[in-house]
């Protein structure tokens, strides 16, 4: 039952190195094209690298209040969790663990996971910024949950035909199939809403009220430093790699050339796409919302276009 | 052949009771021999129920026991019957096992408060007359056992008449209860009427010949039933006094009540509309179900939300939680039932662990108000641990149980949900109510166990070891029946709903073979749920996963230590360096804490909020009005749909 | 036939639950549950009842007979037995009902349901 | 191998943290200047740390008041080795124009060791650049010392 290419998978690829160096590589580009968008140089494309490293290297500070347990504990569960979403998702043909790929629900739960990590780790260590910074964060979880209920599952039907499906399997297939999932023109709408689920699940900047760092002190993460504090922000690259990918797996499949290198950098092109057009793109031109607003947005406009998109899907559109 | 396991139902019911006598008689004034008495009861009856979960379960057997000796003369049965079968055997062994653990953590928890002895004659009542109820196969033997089981509930729940609120939540408990226990009984008057008969299984085949639709006799008594076990399984109308009295009881009997006696309601409704009325199969009554479920779940987590006491908080959470066990077995289909026979039995763990926690939290510090705590987890470590551990549990993170059957359950509704758009709603809501649960529970962990601590709390210590044992042992069983639930959904579950799906089968052991055939002209199928999948979820390997990449960092942090400093103060008064940034202040106290902390949901919200707490008036005129609102509601709508 | 008694217990159920949910006074509310109680145990006795039978013995006159006509027309004699349990029952409810309201008395100085709201939202 | 990357790494990631002891607001603009896209610091690595627990080089402007000295050294204790302190204008080194006011407590080296002073009333964004780069420069020499000592500070 157990198979020697699962080390392969968990530790090199599409499992943790994988998802440290494409993580880093995927936000050293992000704050690149950024920084053109606002005609600077810009940092170098290492330098997500360059600040996970220092961290490294730095004092790790234990705050007199901090609980130690579950103050050093929780960036590493939340780093587990993202990288078993990597593991689960379908890459056109080519799923890590074949038949044991699991389904929406697990993706769904699991992408909380880095979020409740943040939240216990920020209320482990005792400060009050981070109580107000762990309100915000779970209030932003709470926000952008209903619409990616609603999108996935629109989905599911969509894919499921006469049925319904929870799998990721059967919707890599149904894509394979007829063509990516936004090419349907009934799934737009939820193409778009889940374009703006992407940018709050991580946590990026319009809609980054958790971890304002000039109001609340980076709420959460007021406390972190050195090692635990790299473990977060090394989270927070994979995060935008991990919700990238599962986009381009819910909405950019396909085919594939049948070679997994080529589809491996294929889904990779894909994870920057969005990256840029969800993320970077956003991130330049919005200012920062108010956390009841954040909450109204994504409960009215983002949820009104999956709702659409569910709607269609239902009707067999 | 009478095997003597076949005795262990009646008598694992009585040793409670006797357990409950003897007690009264002997101990009034030796506190070690009360324990003994009541400790020797519960060990007693959860080891018979493991016998015969064993012999019934795992054997397949079904045991039918006719007290008294009193078998069936000519097709009529004439006795009180108990009749054994899978579903009975899991109930029976959530009670017994949420006994037992009560009585090891009462034995600490209760030793500071007067009257143990009539504490523990109602303890063993409450578990004995609940105990009866799920094993019994006699409807009006159930009505008996119901009443005995509130008689119990209201004096536990007004035991600490010295605390806020108590009295009136056992009074309010009393007068809702007498309501619901007023319900079922004329629910199985009127059976009677029909059917002259008060054995389940012969009623189940009778009305199985009469049939229900366009029978409007029978069609209220369902309506009565269905309200008089939605009462004591405190759904959504009915839930108001569930919270006051989960509040205000302490908290070993708020776990009994959240472990046991809202199971009871659980297991009633499944008897009542599996097997007795038979009316699962038909769409409206799925849609009653699953409407009075979807409800409280978004209901019981939204009032959740808005509280500031720890046990008024998991008070609502149990309502939320049996939500989604009713809409489960509404769905009827074995998934549903199996994914809500499943979640029961979670709920069982994990809410009884967290009314622990509760209970170990007021132990040490005398307090439930959310608003006065912060900073226990540095005193009560082993206690921030296992509330961790049920906190996740019921919001469902995996690797834990809750994440296992609220899978299945929105699977089984989804599946559903290709027949009508109604269902996909409540896919969505049971999804956004988990993430709801998580929030509140993070409120709980941010205000009472982390946050700074209070310099009052200076001498407070751990709870001692004896209410540890039973809290470890139950979030052991929430890691295992979430890390291995293939193995616990085939020697658990699949019997369990096994029998929920074969009604004739049922019917058949407890009146003789080809009884059914007789009366229905239908013969006795056995009818095996299909396999219950749970999905592509294999958790061990996700912990095989875990463990690599955690074996990697401790690693990389043994190695990395010679080159990174790492400075950990552990002295009583905190330097500059390791104290809380304050932007630059002295390190004062204040915390962030209490129910608005959850201020960015609720400002949108505040409409339904204000309408809500409205509706929770306390006053005991406006909940009557509820229930009995309801029970009309129910009336007029089964009448106009069969 | 009992069609009274029907009607009657049918009013007795009403009543009772009209004053759960009207009347304010603690001890009338408990009143209200014993009504609810009457009503219940009655009905249950009229479902027994049947036109023209006699009591359910097995003495003498009944006897005979059941020797010449096989069989013997009795009124149920088990909702009887299920009335005497749920009046015990009923009787035990009423007590402790009243024993709380007189704590509640003393605690909170008033029997008026609308003062007696600590719990609540 | 990790060591000298970790080393490098420390002088091409230096995150600052600001503290304002009463300045009169000239050199905070010039130090947002910095990072303006016109003179775009972060192209060397340099970002702005919401929280002292993040930062490695913490720019001290204004003259050090009596009532923020005492928040001052605090915050500056609070940051995590290796760290650099940098004052940022006259005022911090010298108490420029405030030098005999009663409320001025300065200099900030009387209290801490100061690594870079950057002068300037108000400093100008080249020299500030230049100053902060001097600063990374020192961060990795730190970086290299702590590790020398075993991890000890």
């Amino acid at each position: 039952m157990f198979n020697p290419m699962w080390l392969f998978y968990i530790l090199v690829f599409p499992g943790a190195l994988f998802c440290f160096v494409a993580g880093t590589l995927l936000n050293g580009l992000d704050r690149k094209v950024y920084a053109k968008m606002q005609q600077r140089i810009g940092p170098p494309i290492l330098q997500p690298f360059y600040d996970f490293m220092k961290l490294m290297g730095k004092e790790t500070i234990i705050p007199y209040e901090a609980n130690k347990t579950v103050f050093l504990g929780a960036p590493v569960v939340g780093f587990v969790a993202l990288v078993t979403i990597m593991l689960l998702l379908p890459q056109f043909g080519f799923t890590a663990f074949g038949e044991l790929n699991a389904d929406m629900i697990v993706i769904i739960y699991l992408l909380t996971i880095p979020a409740a990590s943040i939240i216990i780790g920020g209320a482990a260590s005792g400060s009050p910024y981070a109580g107000v910074g762990i309100s915000r964060e779970m209030v932003s979880v709470i926000s952008f949950e209903l619409p990616l209920v609603m999108v996935l599952l629109a989905i599911g039907k969509k894919a499921g035909g006469d049925g319904v499906t929870f799998s990721m399997k059967a919707i890599a297939d149904y894509q394979a199939a007829n063509g990516a999932m936004i090419c349907q023109w009934s799934m737009i709408p939820a193409a778009l809403a889940m374009l703006l689920v992407v940018p709050c699940e991580v946590g990026c900047h319009p809609f980054d009220v958790a971890e304002a760092e000039t109001e609340i002190c980076e709420g959460p993460l007021v406390e972190y430093s050195g090692a635990p504090l790299g473990v977060f922000k090394l989270n927070y690259y994979v995060k935008q790699l991990v919700v990238s990918a599962l986009f381009a797996a819910l909405f950019l499949g396909g085919k594939g050339t049948g070679i997994v290198a080529a589809d491996a950098a294929i889904f990779y092109g894909e994870c920057l796409l969005v990256t840029f057009f969800s993320m970077t793109l956003i991130r330049a031109t919005c200012a920062r919302l108010k956390v009841e607003q954040v909450f109204k947005f994504y409960w009215t406009v983002v949820a009104g276009l999956a709702l659409v998109s569910l709607v269609l899907a239902w009707f067999g559109l | 052949m009478m095997n003597y396991v076949e005795h262990f139902p009646a008598l694992a019911t009585m040793v409670l009771f006797l357990g409950a006598f003897l007690v009264t008689i002997f101990g009034g004034k030796n506190k070690t021999l009360r324990i003994f008495l009541a400790m020797a009861a519960a060990t007693a009856s959860f080891v018979m129920v493991l016998c015969v979960a064993k012999y019934v379960i795992i054997d397949g057997n079904i045991i039918t026991y006719w007290l008294g000796n009193w078998t069936p003369v000519k097709d009529y049965a004439i006795g009180i019957g108990l009749e054994v079968d899978s579903l009975n055997a899991f109930f029976a062994l959530l009670v017994t096992l949420t006994t037992y653990l009560s009585g090891w953590y009462s034995i600490k928890y209760m030793s500071r408060d007067e009257g143990g002895d009539y504490y523990y004659t109602l303890y063993l009542m409450l578990s004995g007359s609940v105990l009866g109820l799920v094993l019994t196969g006699d409807i009006f033997n159930m009505f008996v056992m119901i009443e005995i089981m509130t008689f119990a509930c209201v004096a536990l729940t007004a035991f600490r008449n010295w605390s806020k609120g108590a009295l009136e939540a056992g009074f309010k408990y009393l007068v809702i209860g007498s309501l619901g226990s007023t319900c079922t009984l004329t629910g199985i008057a009127l059976l009677y009427a029909q059917c002259h008969t008060l054995n389940m299984a012969q009623l189940s085949a009778m009305i199985a010949k009469v049939g229900i639709t366009g029978n409007s006799t029978m069609i209220l008594a369902f309506a009565l039933l269905i309200t008089g076990f939605g009462i004591k399984s405190y759904a959504v109308p009915f839930h108001f006094v569930a919270a006051d009295a989960y509040m205000a009881a302490p908290a070993s009997v708020s776990m009994l009540f959240s472990g046991m006696v809202n199971k009871a309601g659980v297991y009633g409704l499944i008897r009542v509309c599996y097997i007795i009325l038979q009316t699962m199969g038909l769409g409206k009554v799925q849609t009653l179900l699953v409407a009075v479920g979807t409800v409280s779940m978004f209901v019981g987590v939204t009032m959740a939300l808005n509280q500031h006491d720890f046990k008024r908080l998991l008070a609502f959470h149990s309502i939320s939680q049996i939500g989604y066990v009713l809409t489960a077995i509404g769905l009827g289909t074995a998934l549903g039932v199996a994914g809500g026979l499943y979640h029961a039995m979670n709920h069982t763990l994990f809410k009884g662990l967290l009314f622990l926690c509760a209970g170990a939290v007021y132990y040490a510090t005398g307090r439930t108000n959310l608003n006065n705590m912060g900073g226990l987890a540095k005193k009560m470590p082993q206690t921030c641990i296992i509330f961790l551990i049920a906190a996740f549990s019921i919001s469902g993170l995996p690797p834990f149980n809750g994440f296992v059957s609220k899978w299945m359950i929105y699977q089984a509704i989804y599946a559903k949900s290709a027949q009508s758009f109604g269902y996909l709603f409540v896919t969505v809501v049971a999804l956004i109510t988990s993430t709801l649960t998580l929030a509140s529970f993070i409120k709980v962990t941010q205000s009472a166990f982390f946050g700074q601590s209070r310099p009052e709390f200076d001498d407070v210590k751990e709870v001692p070891g004896s209410m540890l044992l039973p809290m470890w042992v139950m979030a052991i069983l929430c890691v295992f029946t979430g890390v291995a639930p293939k193995f616990v959904t085939e020697k658990l579950i699949t019997p369990a709903v096994n029998a929920v799906m074969s009604v004739n089968k049922y019917i058949d052991t407890m009146m003789g073979a080809g009884y059914t055939e007789k009366i229905t002209g239908s013969a006795a199928t056995e009818i095996s749920a299909e396999q219950i999948t749970i999905g592509n979820w294999t958790p061990v390997m996700w912990l095989v996963l875990f463990g690599i990449v955690l074996v990697a960092f401790t690693v990389v942090a043994v190695f990395g230590k010679s080159s990174r400093g790492y400075t950990n103060n552990s002295k009583e008064q905190p330097d500059n360096k390791h104290a809380t940034f304050f932007g630059g202040e002295m390190a004062t106290r204040s915390t962030v804490v209490g129910s608005d902390l959850f201020w960015g949901f609720r400002h949108n919200f505040k409409g339904y909020f204000e309408k809500l707490e409205g509706i929770h008036s306390g006053v005991v005129n406006d909940y009557a009005v509820w229930a009995i609102g309801a029970l009309a509601v129910f009336v007029m709508y089964l009448n106009a749909v069969l | 036939m009992m069609i009274q008694n029907y009607v009657c217990s049918i009013i007795l159920l009403a009543l009772g639950m009209y004053m759960l949910m009207v009347k304010k006074n603690l001890i009338q509310i408990v009143c209200g549950l014993g009504l609810l109680d009457y009503g219940v145990n009655l009905f249950i006795v009229s479902v027994g009842y049947n036109e023209g039978g006699t009591a359910p013995l097995y003495v003498g006159s009944e006897l005979e007979y059941l020797a010449k006509n096989g069989a013997v027309y009795f009124v149920d004699p088990v909702p009887q037995a299920l009335t005497l349990t749920s009046i015990v029952i009923g009787a035990c409810v009423t007590a402790m009902a009243l024993s709380i309201v007189i704590r509640i008395g003393q605690t909170y100085g008033t029997l008026e349901a609308d003062q007696i709201r600590r719990l609540r939202g | 191998m990790f060591d000298n990357l970790i080393n490098k790494s420390a002088a091409k990631s230096p995150w600052l943290f600001h503290i304002n002891a009463g300045s009169c607001n000239g050199c905070d603009i010039e130090l947002v200047a910095v990072l303006t896209p016109r003179y775009d610091a972060e192209r060397l690595g340099f970002r702005l740390a919401g929280t002292p627990r993040h930062a490695d080089i913490v720019v001290v402007t204004g003259p050090l008041t009596a009532q923020i000295k005492d928040r001052v050294l605090r915050t500056i204790e609070q940051v995590p080795e290796p760290r650099c302190i940098v004052t940022m204008g006259s005022c911090p080194a010298s108490g420029n124009v405030f030098k005999d006011g009663y409320t001025y407590a300065g200099p900030l080296s009387k209290y801490v060791d100061v690594d870079v002073d950057i002068a300037g009333c108000a400093a100008k964004p080249e020299t500030v650049l230049e100053g902060l780069y001097q600063a990374a420069m020192i961060l990795e020499q730190k970086r290299k010392d702590m590790k020398n000592k075993g991890g000890q500070i």
